[in-house]
């Protein structure tokens, strides 16, 4: 039986099935339990599952680091933490351990943990609270780098995370969170690793995740042409196959993402759309990106987000190339 | 040996004014008729800068606010005792603090804007801006205490954080490297017993904050938070023994009387019984009592406090909404480089700023 | 209040054996002439082993090598203390422990031979792999030990490391988390007095390391890590405490006898004096001496476990290099994730690897 | 007086100097006072400046951390981080404090921080003794990020990291801390953000830094090409023009480095060669780097590691590519 729900909610449905179908599944955070998370992701799991959702001290390399031994006792660690900058507290616990004690043990002790955590701008928040380092995550082999866009795909995607045998790291959308119902399915597993095309299009391909598919979309309501708009939604791995076929079929590209230029995985899908589908390429791979600045404070926070606007213009330079 | 006691601790823990209003004359500390009514103005400063805030807040004119209300005691006493060079290393609640160090109310509101002009340090000295990783800013302050000290100087760093901010490693990599480095340093944990939801008692078994220095090997003290005078006096103690080189944890003991940030509702993890007894230990309410009954606080001084304290926040509410009208958006591009990198002078372009040179 | 006492704490430092070969019967622990025996060979093994590890090295047939010669006694006699399925976390200079645990010694080796193959954890449980990155393992033992306490199993797990790790900000969270937890796990820390080149004295002003429990509201407690009679007992009770839910740091104080790595050269920071000091101190003959006086062990037993533990170490040597023969470069591209993702696949075949499925 | 040095002692000599320059410099780290680092680099420092070198405890947080406060009180710290990946411990200071305090205040409190650490694999050293996350760290905006790769190379570019207003990520090449010696000029200042052509050529660029631009002057060597290096010495700031002036006079580029493929620092080197010199680029932009999986210990070490061979096929593929 589908439901109409939002971000927020289709991930708390979510943690409540897993936690209801597999009694490995522990869920744990700062303010997780008694508040039900600070955005109420979490709302109310600690009253149904007491034993298995839990308020933690302010301690992420802590929240990080137990995940290691709750998981390799058997347990599925699905740890929230409150704000993607503050993972940078427990980052040697992520890069060091969790990416690695699989490699480290030739499989013989695994991480299936799956890192939630709200990531991004556009809500006017703190300072830090505002960031996207997909890029570096995906750079650390071993993990696995998610980006849920609609409540749908937060409940495919997330499902999969937490069953997957390995460490995910899931990218929630801040600004999505309650910005939009869906129909979310019940039972519905999206496999880790397959793009979706958004929108089929002829003229250029558009490459987004997480809430710049959003700005994409609307971006795309306004240019005149045929737009194929594809979400990668997992960023290692990377389907380049479902992203090289449309650019060979396009001819051009666009990669849109909220992180800095210098690094962001703008540049690693320029690379593999190179390999694959360089005779085809009609234009250079368009970046529309945030800028090589930290993530101003919310005063100049929209000036710095990448926003329909500067996509459309994005488009149009891929398309205006010859 | 065979089995023996091979070291020993304990932790102290001091009050002046208590919640029913006896006073420890003993430890009253010597300050003058002038400065007691300073200490009161700012606590009534601050809390009034708080509460406007929060309403202007709530009228869409701040984004997130933290209310540092019912902590004034812990941050005007700690920070009044400072000396002028001395450094205040905030966290993010820490409006009493910075208003008796002489941060104008303006600018703490601009921050509050999210503007950067309000976490502008313009002398480049005495202050660290407040920034927002619980835990972080105390290795902060080691290094100052630190520096000052490799640079012969006197002047120490006193830092501010709370009592979730202790289960942070940051926090004891902090404390410990004070008492290596011999840092002149002085920590004061505010334990208003809650990390937004989360009580004190789910974030240590530790029956005081205090005694997380004796990890550290340097001296740890609780004070109640909730006395202006206590903590004055604990804190000038302590930052004369950083100043010589033995840095100090001092605990308040305090209570978050508001929410966690005007992003929160603490009746969802916490019962309006234990904010009303609370309320009745409020601290600027106590230290009024006490300078009422000592005589220095009639009704007209009160009156002129308040007025006072009212134009004058009524003032930086619009210098900081005329300042807003004002910010350039592209200075992001600005002050993240000395000098800005080709590249990023290639997106300022895109973006339609031009180049100062 | 006023100015009172809020808390008191002491730690507790225990031996058995003394240096000057006394003992305190009274806290002899209750083991059988064959545990003793063992307690005994497993310490020679390690030393043995750690030996030939150091001069296989000097060869160039290892890499970078960590000997533990001087720690025997903390680190058997606390896993010894273990039961069956309880978990051990090390660090990366436990052999001793580790071989206490079962671990067989070519597995070792290949570890100090590049070989992930001597990280394995055939089963699954039970241990946890050696890891290089100071201080970062405690916290995983106390997922452990809070993950064991959630499925209802009496497991505990007991976790290494050393003085220097005691500065990282993780050991102070895993302390702090576990009592928080209630997590069944025991911390052993061997003071071995040195991090690489630096003493003590330079990683914390702490009296004491046991001392560091106190900020996490958690028992703390010194044992002469020396003494294995003096760890066994103590480690025993520790872990008995743990299974229980009450989480224990144990300060086991010795010394590094060798070098910090075979990268390491100690002459460089440290006089021969204090070395041979503590030679005098050795863990090995001291309870050698206890053995002979108690007419446990005599010249022929000697001689029974020393051909024993050379033969056995003889064999695991040709085994590890046997193993070496035949690792599979290719193998860096099986044990990333489950399932090789297509990016690794197309770098693996372009490796020249070929896909098992 | 110039003198014949390896890098290991232009690491000594520059950190000398600059010590007896400014006595702003403070040098400090583990074991780097009483045993003069474990590769040796601070040797004899603390002799003569020992109220400014210094032995810190095992707390990389702590080092980084207090960085901030000396950095705050005028001086110049030079902390030296044991390994890479260690630094992995500080990440959150570097990533929330080093990077941000000058944005964060406006200017008016900056961090002239240089984080020397010895990066890359080669010498079978431990697990996590082997890693390079520049891409990581290019990736944060308000740090620089340098690559020496000679011993000259580390004079000029040591002295303008430590002089530099802003903070620097000082990667040294441990493979080559002692492998070779050249001439070092006295007082020499190379800026941060200039690239060097290493060898000029026609046919083909090669981009390569640190360790890996030794094996890419051997691969050379074998190519029957005329082959143009390029060492961008520092990867943020990046000298784009003079990577994308070679390749638009060659037509062809390979990017080299020992990190892993997905988000190395190829793919952003791609993104900026496509979008200033795609209408010359006459084949994709080849990546030759280590592979997706974390470094494996020394037993498979080298076969991670790109080496003269793998650069050689690379060449050959840019080479051949039509
Ligand atoms: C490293 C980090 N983790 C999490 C947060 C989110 N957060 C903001 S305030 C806070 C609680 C802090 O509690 P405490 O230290 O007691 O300070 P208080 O809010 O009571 O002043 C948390 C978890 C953060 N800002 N930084
Ligand atoms: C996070 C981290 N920082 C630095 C190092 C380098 N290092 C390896 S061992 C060591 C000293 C450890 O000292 P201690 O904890 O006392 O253990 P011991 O070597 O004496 O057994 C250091 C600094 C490391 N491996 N990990
Ligand atoms: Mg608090
Ligand atoms: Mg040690």
């Amino acid at each position: 039986m589908s439901e109409r729900l939002r971000i927020i909610e289709a991930v708390r449905e979510t943690l409540r099935e897993e936690l209801e179908r597999d009694d490995g599944v522990v869920v744990y955070g700062e303010d997780v339990a008694s508040a039900g998370g600070v955005f109420r992701a979490t709302q109310g799991l600690a009253d149904d599952y007491p034993d298995r959702v839990f308020d933690t001290p302010v301690a992420e390399a802590g929240i990080i680091g137990t995940g290691v031994g709750l998981a390799a006792t058997g347990m599925r660690p699905v740890p929230e933490i409150q704000f993607q900058s503050f993972l940078y507290q427990g980052f040697h616990q992520l890069a060091q351990h969790v990416a690695r004690i699989r490699s480290r043990t030739r499989g013989t002790i695994t991480c299936p943990m799956t890192i939630r955590m709200p990531y991004g701008g556009g809500i006017h928040a703190l300072e830090l609270h505002s960031e996207s380092f997909e890029a570096g995550f995906a750079h650390i082999p071993g993990l696995q780098v998610v980006f849920p866009s609609s409540p749908a795909e937060t409940k495919g995607l997330l499902t999969s995370a937490i069953r997957s045998p390995d460490p995910v790291v899931f990218m929630e959308p801040t600004r999505l969170y309650r910005s939009f119902r869906e129909e979310v399915p019940d039972d519905h597993e999206i496999p880790l690793g397959e793009a979706r095309v958004v929108e089929p299009g002829d003229d250029v391909t558009v490459i987004a995740w997480g809430s710049m598919l959003r700005e994409t979309l609307d971006a795309v309501e306004d240019v005149d042409a045929s737009v194929e708009v594809v979400d990668p939604r997992t960023l290692y791995p990377l389907d380049t196959e479902t992203i090289t076929e449309s650019v060979k079929k396009t001819g051009r590209c666009v990669v849109v993402h909220e992180a800095p230029r210098t690094g962001g995985m703008a540049g690693e899908i320029t690379s593999r759309v190179n390999e694959e589908a360089f005779l085809y390429l009609e234009a250079p791979v368009e970046r529309v990106t945030g800028y090589d600045v930290p993530v101003p404070m919310f005063a100049r926070e929209d000036a710095y987000l990448p926003d329909a606007e500067r996509i459309e213009d994005g488009i149009r330079n891929a398309l205006e190339f010859n | 040996m065979p089995e023996e006691e091979s070291a020993q601790f304990s932790i102290e823990s001091v009050q002046v004014l208590s919640e029913d209003e006896s006073v420890d004359e003993e430890l009253v500390p010597s300050l003058s008729d002038e400065q007691l009514l300073e200490l009161y103005e700012q606590m009534k400063r601050s809390r009034r800068l708080d509460e406007r805030a929060v309403s202007l807040q709530r009228r869409g004119e701040l984004g997130t606010y933290a209310p540092a209300i019912g902590q004034e005691a812990a941050q005007v006493g700690s920070a009044f005792a400072m000396a002028e060079d001395d450094w205040i290393v905030p966290s993010f609640r820490e409006q009493p603090a910075l208003l008796t160090r002489g941060t104008p109310p303006h600018k703490i509101l601009q921050y509050a804007m999210g503007m950067e002009e309000g976490a502008e340090i313009p002398s480049g000295k005495g202050a660290l801006p407040p920034a927002i990783p619980v835990g972080s800013q105390p290795l902060h302050a080691v290094g100052v205490g630190w520096g000052e000290a490799l640079q012969d100087r006197s002047n120490v760093a006193v830092t501010y954080f709370g009592d979730g901010a202790t289960s942070e490693g940051d926090v004891y990599e902090a404390l410990n490297l004070a008492g290596v480095y011999d840092a002149q340093t002085v920590f004061v944990c505010q334990n208003n017993r809650y990390a937004i939801s989360t009580r004190l008692e789910k974030q240590t078994d530790a029956e005081t904050l205090a005694q997380k220095a004796i990890a550290a090997g340097i001296e740890g003290i609780q004070v109640d938070g909730n006395d202006v005078l206590a903590v004055y006096r604990v804190v000038q103690d302590a930052i004369e023994s950083a100043r010589n080189g033995d840095p100090v944890m001092v605990e308040a003991l305090t209570y978050r009387r508001s929410m966690h940030t005007t992003s929160d509702d603490p009746s969802v993890y916490r019962e309006s019984e234990e904010e009303a007894e609370w309320e009745a230990r409020d601290p600027i309410v106590r230290f009024q009592v006490y300078l009422e009954n000592r005589g220095i606080l009639d009704e007209e001084t009160k009156a002129t406090i308040e007025n006072r304290v009212e134009s004058e926040i009524g003032e930086a509410i619009d210098r900081a909404k005329a300042g807003r009208e004002e910010i350039d958006q592209a200075d992001m591009f600005e002050h993240v480089y000395d000098e800005m990198p080709p590249e990023l002078e290639r997106q300022f372009e895109a973006f339609g700023g031009e180049a100062d040179e």
